[in-house]
């Protein structure tokens, strides 16, 4: 028997958005004279979703169909300014400043709507199919499109609207580090089985299950190309990826995707999640962020695993086998632990 | 100034033209010379390429069997006749890879590179070359033993003497990334079976000393033997004697040392 | 599998929304599996120029030299560029919020401090033409002693990587060469802990590795502006560096991003944009600049390593007492953004557990290699891999369930946290309980009937007494000085150190109903804005 | 200036240019052609974001001298559509949701159909094997090769 089976975990939690705040980010909305709206960010959507994820909040705050918003960015002569994509902001910050734009839009679109139907705009609502019409009286009802045409060409409003949102900076004490790093936080708890060569160090992955909090899944399918090519990242972490493989000593860095090693579509492993919502109340309809947070408990649980399976402790990342095999040798074999 | 590129029909034109200026290189499957390119080496100012038909010919009926050093993988994989050959070829790169890179460029690619070359030398390849004065045969450790003298020598086929059948022949590429990913070692083993004993044993290691090479002293253990599990053994803790492996991104010397041992008892002993 | 556990929290939210909670398409997928989606380097523009830079060969060296004659004759080249032709040859990527000196040059000019620092860049008809002339370039190195290793960079005597920084470390509070976390006495309750477990872990650099390498076109437009495509991931923080860089107003530059191929962090450091808009501005032809894969492997900025020293104190019955951590992050050769990691890390510190007493000292320390910057879980990655091995060693040495163990010690809502704010909103025991159940790892009763939402508070929203470092003393000397990163009107002063809290703290933490950041009774390194 | 003259099929189109001695396909493609859908990744063939089909074999383009596919057939994913639809790959990968950034998409979808042109009906390891010169940073692969074998199965949306 040479190959060793055996499970770890890890839990973890993340703060959303840029560490101290002071990161603004801003987003300008606006209908063109059909009631169709663009979103103008400065944003970057690095394959994460920006774009996608804002056109929903956008749309939702509207009161109007996914289909009639258009997220356009990233441009610094049209979109307004933002801090940036990273520190897990873009969901937080920017889909924040998203909501506020279209509020202020849905302001003027409703009272451009009560105009056109005589009433008063608190006694309208949204069907979000492209409506517009009086509550409990669904028959007196105006399109958004008509709206849109009254107000550019009849009653000359412009329906947009600005948003910004900022968390205040927060300072930092020089001696106890009293500070506001974040305003909200997900968490995660994940499962990981290994299994562990003994004679050569080598660790596969057999599965993990896991449990992610991130506020409010505003698009599931989106939360879940996070949480998988996350964990995917932090098998990576854990298992293979360094620029210097001989850390500190700066030799034989890789330079090609041969010598820079990243598990391939041969080495995943199936993996369960469970996603949790508990709103943040500062959240975009209590969102957070998946993004950054999904990788890292992924590290210390696969480490653990292997401490199950044979019974040594590697604290040094990334756990190659040669880490393994030297651990193992050092302690005179395997050592099962307790199978959980 | 832009690289010139020089189309010859024959082999043995393309030979001279490489032969007779250090700024060429030979343009097989271009994994090699396209990358040295791409990435600005400027040592490279020519590119040769022949036409010649003979390059890309494969002789797999007989009992030696050669290959053009033009052939790619992907046609390797697709020769029935070639079936020993197949797990050597079929760790080679990714799909595309192998559609392109040649059994001939496969000679010359340097570590973590060179897999198909290293079950060559267990089955004790012949490599003919083209210089300056024709061509010549070389067995294939002579060839790679020389190989940083080789630029200017064009390979043009390598041939190779079947195994006796599917048990003779082993080969394992042990690489961290699945299912396609560098070497941190190779192996092959030519174990010609008479009356039951091992005769002629070949086993060729990568990724274990600066060419890739045999381990002779594993050989030595196994030559005259039945492969039971004490010969098996006996090479496995035979199989490093003789090898300098380097520290490389993949694994460290003393891993390689470490493991090779492992894997060759696993390979001659059929386990996973 | 994904599978959404409505039944948690439900009762606060509201599901009862039309298009937040739906799987809807992606708006650039159809984009995606097109190609269609426009990256930067998809923009052919007429008479294109490329440009390359000449890398130092050497970790830590004085230039003597640098000999272009020959690579000025080379075929295709338009213009070599030299570190004395960038208008503004140094900056921090985060002087734009008024955090750190400038201690980076775009182009070395007396002194390399990394091996791949730029020191030329090339343009050229062609790329090759470009890597001609880099070959012909020579440049005469007298090398220098290097360091490598965080801990050998602090000691006295060490080789000074960044003549900046000259103690190797970044200085935070104009004072001190860590950031510190003070929480309660760790150093007592270490004392009477039944256990005490003190354990080192090591993270290595990690790369980016996004498919798509760093890079930028830069254009001449009309009216005097450049257009510039780039694959930034923080469109004005870019913009904003180059008008830095280049000194010129930033509405010179147009810059089109947005749709980058990944980024995890590896492409906020601006480092193409500006020698692209260089290269145009003084050839007048659009110039290009992306990284080949190597560059992006080596001289790329990583996720920096970190070492990490972790000093815990255990009771039988699973409660961490105290947790004192030293951690080391490695800022490579220049600051870039490791020195807000450390402050990141100090914050995160302990992790999510209600400990009473947590101690932190957290280190950005300068050593000759690749400067490092920002990667997915900046700040925490490395910590939070400390943090649970340890947690699953500490359950081990009190033999406890690490699932349980977790649940123990998790914070919930209405503890203190170490950076002295109350935790709210906290679902780690959920989480726990979730994964558990998932993965059919049994957990006892009481453990399963645990809630982030009860139990905490009380007691345990106390901030504990804390004592002052000894030290305090000799850092409290120089705390009214000020340092030109320090860029908040000089009305603000420091405030002396204060008396030791009093021992018994209320219940409650003191604070405000409204948000309170941006409080004032600091002192801080931190400004408000951009200059 | 460049001084060969090239003429290859381009997605079922005759082109005709001229190149440079050195040049490789990708930049043939991308900046004479202006086929921008194949990308450049490494331009060491470790990647796969440049994969095109040379006569229906999966070939790197950053690997092939140009000249080299002088009256051969290529195909990209700019003719990867059938008319005005979205071949069944390109519907199953947006189905599974298997793009993020989408830099590595072009190439992948090149190498799902080298793969399904010859082998309609292959199993998740040939998928696997099919896609494994080419590296994706984001998803993980499960969405991708999900996205293949959908496709094999005539599992996509309308």
């Amino acid at each position: 028997m040479t190959r060793h089976r055996g499970r770890g975990m890890a839990s973890i939690n993340y703060p959303i958005g840029m560490n101290l705040g002071g990161d603004p980010s801003q987003a300008l909305v606006h209908s063109n004279p059909s009631g169709k709206f663009t979103v103008a960010l400065s944003s970057i959507d690095l394959g994460q979703g920006m774009k996608s994820v804002t056109r929903q909040i956008c749309a939702e705050t509207l009161g109007v169909p996914v289909e009639d918003v258009y997220v356009d960015t990233a441009d610094s002569d049209t979109g307004p300014h933002c801090m940036g994509s990273f520190a897990s902001r873009g969901t937080h910050r920017v889909g924040n400043a998203v909501m506020a734009a279209a509020r202020e839009a849905r302001g003027v679109m409703m009272e451009a709507a009560a105009e056109e139907l005589e009433v008063n705009a608190a006694d309208l609502e949204t069907d979000g199919r492209g409506n517009i019409h009086v509550r409990g009286a669904p028959h007196r009802s105006i399109s958004t499109k008509d709206v849109a045409i009254a107000a550019q060409f009849k009653q000359g409003k412009t329906i947009s609207g600005r948003g910004i949102f900022l968390v205040p900076l927060s300072n930092v004490d020089p001696e106890t580090g009293e500070m506001s790093p974040a305003t909200c936080y997900a968490h995660a708890c994940l499962v990981a089985e290994v299994e562990v060569d003994d004679e050569t160090g080598e660790v596969a992955m057999v599965r993990m299950d896991s449990a992610y909090e991130l506020g409010r899944a505003l698009n599931p399918r989106l939360v879940e190309q996070q949480l998988v090519g996350g964990a995917w990242m932090g098998v990576s972490h854990a298992l293979y990826e360094t620029p210097e493989p001989y850390y500190p000593d700066p030799v034989h860095g890789p330079r090609d995707f041969v010598e820079y090693l990243m598990p391939g579509p041969g080495d995943i492993c199936p993996h369960d999640i469970a996603v949790l919502e508990r709103p943040a109340p500062d959240g975009p309809f209590g969102a957070k962020g998946p993004g950054e947070m999904c990788a890292n408990p992924v590290l210390p649980a696969v480490a653990n695993a292997i401490f199950n399976a044979v019974g040594v402790r590697i604290d040094d990342l990334p756990i190659t086998p040669e880490k393994v095999l030297r651990a193992i040798k050092a302690q005179g074999g395997a050592r099962p632990q307790a199978r959980r | 100034m832009a690289v010139t590129v020089k189309t010859f029909a024959s082999a043995s034109e393309a030979a001279g033209a490489l032969s007779s200026d250090r700024s060429a290189r030979y343009l097989g499957g271009g994994t090699l010379v396209m990358r040295a390119l791409n990435e600005g080496d400027v040592a490279i100012s020519t590119v040769v390429r022949a036409s010649d038909q003979a390059l890309t010919r494969i002789d797999a009926s007989g009992p030696r069997i050669t290959l053009g050093a033009g052939v790619t993988f992907a046609r390797v994989l697709a020769e029935r006749d070639l079936g020993f050959l197949h797990a050597p070829a079929r760790s080679i790169g990714g799909p595309a890879v192998r559609n392109m890179g040649t059994v001939g460029g496969n000679l010359f690619a340097p570590s973590p590179y060179g897999d198909f070359t290293v079950a060559l030398l267990a089955l004790d390849a012949t490599v003919a070359v083209a210089g300056g004065f024709g061509s010549r045969d070389i067995p294939i450790e002579e060839f790679l033993q020389a190989r940083e003298r080789q630029a200017g020598t064009l390979v043009l086929s390598v041939s190779c003497t079947r195994p006796a059948n599917s048990e003779a022949f082993r080969y394992r590429k042990i690489a961290r990334i699945k299912p396609k990913g560098g070497s941190v070692i190779t192996l092959a083993a030519h174990l010609p079976i008479s009356g039951g004993r091992i005769a002629g044993a070949r086993i060729a290691l990568g990724s274990m000393a600066p060419t890739q090479i045999r381990a002779r002293a594993a050989e030595r253990t196994l030559e005259g033997r039945s492969l039971d599990a004490a010969t098996i053994t006996a090479a496995a803790s035979a199989v490093t004697e003789g090898t300098s492996p380097s520290d490389n991104a993949l694994g460290s010397a003393w891993y390689r040392r470490e493991i090779v041992g492992v894997h060759l008892r696993r390979l001659l002993s059929g386990q996973e | 599998m994904l599978e959404l556990r409505k039944d948690i929290f439900a009762d606060e939210r509201d599901d009862n929304l039309k298009e937040i909670g739906k799987g809807t398409q992606r708006q650039d997928m159809l984009g995606h599996v097109t190609g269609t989606s426009s990256y930067f380097n998809d923009h052919k523009l007429q008479g294109m120029l490329h440009l390359k830079v000449v890398r130092s060969t050497q970790a830590h060296a004085r230039i003597r030299r640098i000999d272009t004659t020959d690579a000025e004759r080379s075929a295709g080249v338009r213009r070599i560029i030299r570190g004395t032709d960038v208008p503004v040859n140094l900056n921090t990527l985060l002087s734009l919020i008024n955090f750190g000196k400038d201690d980076e040059p775009s182009l070395a000019v007396d002194k390399v401090r990394y091996k791949g620092e730029p020191i030329l860049a090339i343009v050229a008809d062609s790329e090759r033409e470009a890597f001609e002339a880099i070959a012909k370039v020579k440049v005469d190195y007298e090398p220098l002693p290097a360091v490598f290793d965080v801990e050998d960079a602090l000691k006295p005597g060490a080789p000074v990587v960044n003549e900046t920084y000259p103690k190797n470390a970044f200085v935070y509070h104009d004072v001190y060469d860590h950031q510190r976390l003070r929480f309660g006495d760790a150093d007592a309750a270490l004392a009477s802990a039944d256990h005490v477990l003190e354990q080192r872990y090591q993270m290595s650099p990690i790369e980016h590795a996004p498919t798509e390498t760093n890079g930028a076109i830069a254009a001449p437009d009309t009216n005097g502006r450049y257009v510039v495509y780039t694959s930034t991931q923080a469109l004005f923080f870019s913009v904003d560096t180059c008008a830095k860089i280049l000194d010129v107003p930033s509405n010179t530059f147009h810059f089109i991003g947005g749709t980058v191929g990944g980024g995890f962090g590896g492409k906020v450091d601006t480092l193409t944009e500006p020698l692209a808009i260089l290269g145009a501005m003084l050839t007048g032809r659009p110039v290009r600049y992306v990284f080949g894969r190597e560059e992006e492997m080596q001289y790329g900025p990583p996720r920096g390593a970190e070492r990490i020293y972790i000093k815990d104190g255990v009771m039988r019955d699973g409660r961490i007492v105290a947790r004192k951590i030293h951690a080391y992050f490695d800022s490579g050769a220049y600051t870039r953004l490791s020195s807000y990691a450390a402050v990141k890390c100090a914050a995160h510190l302990p992790g999510p557990y209600t400990i009473p007493n947590v101690y932190g000292d957290v280190y950005c320390v300068f050593t000759n290699r690749t400067p490092a910057t920002a990667m997915r879980g900046f700040g925490v990655t490395a910590m939070d891999f400390a943090i649970e091995c340890q947690m699953d060693k500490l359950a081990n040495l009190v033999g406890m369930d690490p699932m349980e163990f977790r649940i123990l010690n998790a914070y919930r809502d209405g503890d203190m946290k170490a950076h002295r704010r109350e935790a709210k909103n906290t679902a780690l025991i959920e989480c726990v309980q979730v994964a558990a159940e998932k993965a059919k790892w049994p957990i006892r009763e009481e453990f399963k009937r645990a809630s982030s939402r009860k139990d905490g508070g009380g007691s345990r929203a106390a901030i504990p007494p804390t004592p002052t470092d000894s030290s305090r003393t000799r850092a409290a000397a120089p705390a009214q000085q000020r340092t030109s990163y320090d860029r908040l009107p000089p009305t603000v002063t420091r405030e002396p150190p204060r008396d030791p809290p009093p021992p018994a703290p209320p219940p409650a933490p003191p604070r405000p109903a409204g948000p309170s950041h941006g409080a004032t009774r600091f002192s801080s390194v931190f400004g408000t804005r951009r200059r | 200036m460049p001084t060969t003259p090239l003429q290859f099929r381009h997605n079922g189109r005759d082109v005709a240019i001229f190149v440079d001695g050195g040049t490789n396909l990708l930049v043939a493609l991308r900046e004479l052609i202006g086929d921008m859908t194949p990308k450049f990744g490494c331009g060491q063939g470790g990647c796969g974001a440049c994969s095109v089909l040379v006569d229906g074999e999966l070939h790197l383009s950053c690997l092939t001298l140009a000249e080299t596919v002088a009256g051969r057939s290529i195909e990209t994913l700019d003719g990867m559509k059938q008319g005005p639809n979205l071949h069944p790959l390109q519907r199953a990968f947006a189905d599974n949701f298997a793009a993020q950034c989408g830099y590595c998409t072009p190439g992948m979808l090149m190498a799902a159909k080298a793969l399904l042109d010859r082998n309609p009906a292959p199993t998740r390891d040939e998928v696997i094997e099919a896609i494994s010169g080419n590296i994706c940073r984001c998803t993980g692969y499960e969405p991708i090769i999900n996205a293949i074998l959908a496709a094999a199965s005539g599992r996509v949306s309308a």
